[in-house]
């Protein structure tokens, strides 16, 4: 190539680091735990319950994202309404709180003496402590992910197809179903896919409204209290490795 | 039957001002207008996509407005063919199908014979981005007619298509509204395709219609500055052609006038008034009409002279000063025009 | 409007529990404070320092984020090159890294004993339990925002002014300065804002990387182990409402 | 002078095999061809853009392939303008003085002199966006011009106007390059930019030149059947105008035409074979142009037939076979052609 290309090499240079500071770590890690011990980590019950309950929490809560996000996703898609503005903004908070603020947020209103908490514990439903804050915790930082995706798929489907859909015939909920949601259905798998990612990465809010049952997370913070860095590793490299995963699957629904 | 009664609607820009259309049963008409004046909007509401802000569609007598698009049983085809990416051919065509009663060997029935009309039965497996403009739109258009609609509402259905296939496209809308008569709403900014295809015509413009009537109406009476700027066509005709001897000899009023074309019984046809030539004498030329008439008025623009010829026509002819002052031509005075049957554009 | 609508206003009402139930929270949290409990909560030096040392070290975060980020973001929306693909992956897997797993990667990395701590430590530069190390783990997390970004914003400039610049006799450093950068600044300024929320938001790695020096979200878990909700709300709200006044400016930026 | 040689570049779908072009100092080239052929691509690797993967660039007997753009000194201009948006239009044109060694006071100058050419004094403190098209891309002249670039590369700069404004900035681009020199590479798909401005012309077609010549040696002696389809110009010709009572004469080899025109002096023009009419004999009409000649030859065309008439130049006529019939036409025999001054297209 041509001469006087010196700014794209400095460029590079600083790419480069970028890179390798984002990818050193994760490597580093994985590489320092053989084969062998992660089985025997594997087979700790309290790491083996710890995965799975991270993994069928996250699970529920993007079931529970979809459920509610979708339709509002398709509205802010399809309709103009005065106030969409403050809605959009609303739903995009999250991703700013911080995540112990979130907890704490949550454990005031869905804890024993709270708006919601204390109502409800008359019913015997309970989020401290359980399953359910566990869910609360994580749909709170990951359901914009899932509006958001879910929203730019619908906006991808041209309006105007639904239209020919309705003039042959089909209702509303008939086009919906048979037009819009197939055609932005990747859109939507990948807002799964993020909401995921992001339920079972959830730290500061779960720990602060449910250190029992104990996240994959909590655990490999409290291992890393009680036992040290090098007891909590196996456990990280095991989490990484499923967020990884997802992750993988995530590019190759993007890249298609 | 179509009737739009004072029929209103803001939309954004722009809007549309108590609109009022007789269409009648079996027509084939067409909204002509540039671009932007509302003139997609007012199918929408037709076909009920939009409420209106004010005023009530009927069709066939039963007021609709309330009805939303699924029960109006309207076909209605886009510019931009707009197939459903998500299905193959067969099933894009059979998806108004769906919601109807119809056993499994009836939909069969009705798709093929749909394909065969609009010839895209070898098409039916293929995936809609796989098929080109021309294809999309046969497909949109068999899509709209399978489930045998009370009205279709076309929207520029041509526009996107290239030229050569245009004029195919073109010609089978003709045939295919001749065959099946479903009345037509059809909304275009080209003359050609309103020429050729519409049984009457409206002129729109900024969200209002200008005037309504039938084609030769429109271009040689417009009734308004606009209209006759819009159209910009003179010399247009309509005549009964029969081909002799590999030419086309059109009547019309007792004039025979030669041209180039393959179609024969009722045409519209016109000439452009600069590809006219006026002679003091009768002579012999390539130019095969040739016709006595007089001058019925001769109008000064400047460079040219525009004068109209009576031939047993009203005939406009553009031509230059110079010539005029030779020829020293004054109104009533008899003097040959003739023009080369090529100059004939039989629509 | 037209009948028949029952599918929007269906879907309108799960839209309100989505709103509802990000909006409630937060409002409920804030409304439950006083001004006067908030004032008195910002006398305490504790408090002040946590959320000044959150503020400043994001800030830091933010700045090398830009530095580092910036050229690497320009690269990859001008350049195409084998593996472009997989720099891209590894952009966004801090995306998906559950908190704790990066604060165990990184620790494991800079810690004392680490590939990159133990050469570092022999010159003084520790990062357990310091400014550096909470930097770190703010960087990780919050990179991808900036990269993201500034790319999305210099793949709106089109290559061709840049062309144009540089027949004018514009060097490609130049061109860069005058016409790139300046008209993907609106980009680039929505990816430091994100970086800065993202980065003061983080607690999962903060927490193990560096429980000391005490950043606010560290200090309301404190608060909220030693001394109960109570106590630890009115240090979340302060930290909220300096988010979400960075939240706005964020809307302001995007919605010009 | 700018020299190309053995130029060839992959890029993308497409690319350029083996490029050969001298453009002459202050020539006006034009390279011609359909979209996507790789003319800007071309354009780009002469400005330094792309290096080229074979080949090397002369720029006034230095070889200029190594050199960055900014080392070039070359005008580049492109269809869609590409104002900067982040600056007003003196900053837009003062851009490329930044970066060598003026005093305020020959920047401003500079600027004055360049706004005057084009006529962009007016706008200089308005903002691009609030620019019409012509009026952007007036301004895109001047921030290449103002730099006295050796050489200006044109990349289609008409293309995005409407017809009427791109008319006229074509007959500006000739006035300033007559005004200025400089030599000019202008890339277009369009025939009147070509024949109208070019002082040679270069055909292109996937990624090579196919021919190089004068406009009347390419439009009436294409070397391939592509060249002749993509032109599809006949009778054209160079002549002399002159303004005599309101009218052009234009002679050329002793033939003198009647046309509608403002020009004088030296111009190009093009007469439409099917406009044109001929006769056994001479009579008086309002065509103004009769010449008698003899037919060099006859080509059957289906319904219609082919004659070339020599009047002094070649003339091209299409007539009916009707017509052709009628007047038991032959070669060599005598005719009149006679066609219309307001059929006289002048570039």
């Amino acid at each position: 190539m041509m001469k006087s290309e010196l700014m794209l090499i400095f460029f590079a240079l600083m790419g480069f680091f970028s890179i390798v500071f984002i990818a050193l770590p994760l490597l580093n890690m994985i590489l320092l735990e053989s084969p062998s011990s992660l089985l025997k980590t594997l087979q700790d019950p309290k790491v083996r319950d710890a995965i799975c309950l991270s993994i069928y929490a996250a699970f529920l809560t993007t079931v529970i994202a979809f459920i509610f996000g979708v339709p509002l996703a398709y509205l802010l898609a399809r309709i103009d309404f005065t106030g969409k503005n403050i809605v959009e903004s609303i739903i995009d908070v999250p991703i700013v709180v911080p995540h112990a603020v979130a907890g704490i947020a949550l454990l005031t209103l869905f804890g024993r003496s709270g708006l919601v908490g204390e109502p409800l514990s008359f019913f015997g439903i309970r989020f401290g402590s359980t399953l359910l804050g566990i869910m609360v915790a994580m749909l709170f930082v990951s359901s914009p992910f899932m509006i958001n995706s879910a929203r730019d798929g619908f906006k991808g489907v041209d309006p105007r197809l639904e239209y020919v859909a309705r003039t042959l015939g089909a209702s509303r909920w008939q086009s919906f179903l048979r037009i819009s949601f197939p055609l932005a259905f990747r859109n939507i798998l990948t807002g799964c896919v993020l909401t995921w990612a992001r339920a079972i990465s959830e730290f500061g809010a779960v720990i602060i409204i449910a250190y029992y049952p104990m996240t994959a997370p909590v655990l490999i913070y409290e291992r890393y209290l009680s036992l040290g860095l090098d007891s909590s590793r196996p456990i990280a490299v095991l989490l990484l490795l499923a967020c990884l995963a997802m992750f993988i699957v995530l590019r190759m629904i993007t890249r298609k | 039957m179509i009737s739009i009664r004072n029929l209103s609607k803001e939309w954004g820009d722009f809007g549309l001002r108590d609109i009022n259309l007789e269409i009648k049963g079996n027509e084939y008409f067409i909204i002509i207008g540039p671009t932007g004046v509302g003139k997609t909007l007012l199918l929408e509401c037709v076909a009920g996509l939009h409420y209106p802000d004010r005023g009530r569609v009927f069709i066939g007598n039963r007021d609709v407005t309330d009805l939303p698009p699924e029960k109006r049983n309207i076909g209605f085809v886009y510019q931009d063919y707009l197939l459903f990416p998500n299905m193959n051919i067969r099933d894009n065509i059979k998806f108004g199908l769906r919601f109807k009663n119809f056993s499994k060997n009836e939909i069969d029935e009705k798709i093929k014979k749909v394909s065969e009309l609009l010839q895209i039965s070898h098409l039916l497996d293929r995936n809609p981005k796989t098929l080109s403009g021309g294809e999309q739109q046969r497909v949109a258009l068999a899509r709209a007619l399978v489930i045998e609609p009370r009205a279709l509402l076309l929207d520029e259905p041509l526009s996107a298509l290239d030229p050569g296939i245009r004029r195919i496209l073109q010609e089978e809308l003709r045939e295919i509204h001749k065959k099946i008569k479903t009345t037509t709403i059809h909304v275009t900014h080209n003359f050609d395709e309103a020429i050729s295809l519409a049984d009457r015509i409206a002129v729109m413009s900024n969200g209002e219609i200008l005037q309504v009537g039938k084609p030769e109406e429109i271009f040689r009476k417009p009734i308004s500055e606009f209209v006759a700027d819009f159209t910009g066509i003179e010399n247009i005709f309509n005549g009964i052609s029969e081909i002799d001897g590999g030419i086309a000899k059109i009547k019309i009023n007792n004039v025979q006038i030669y041209a180039i074309t393959p179609k024969t019984g009722n045409v519209r046809f016109s000439i452009r008034p600069e590809e006219i030539t006026l002679s003091k004498m009768m002579f012999g030329s390539s130019a095969r009409n040739t016709f006595r008439g007089k001058i019925l008025g001769i109008a000064d623009k400047g460079q040219l002279v525009r004068i109209v010829v009576d031939i047993g026509i009203p005939l406009a002819v553009l031509i230059t000063r110079g010539s005029y002052e030779g020829m020293r031509l004054s109104p009533n005075a008899n003097v040959y025009a003739s023009f080369k049957a090529s100059g004939v554009h039989v629509f």
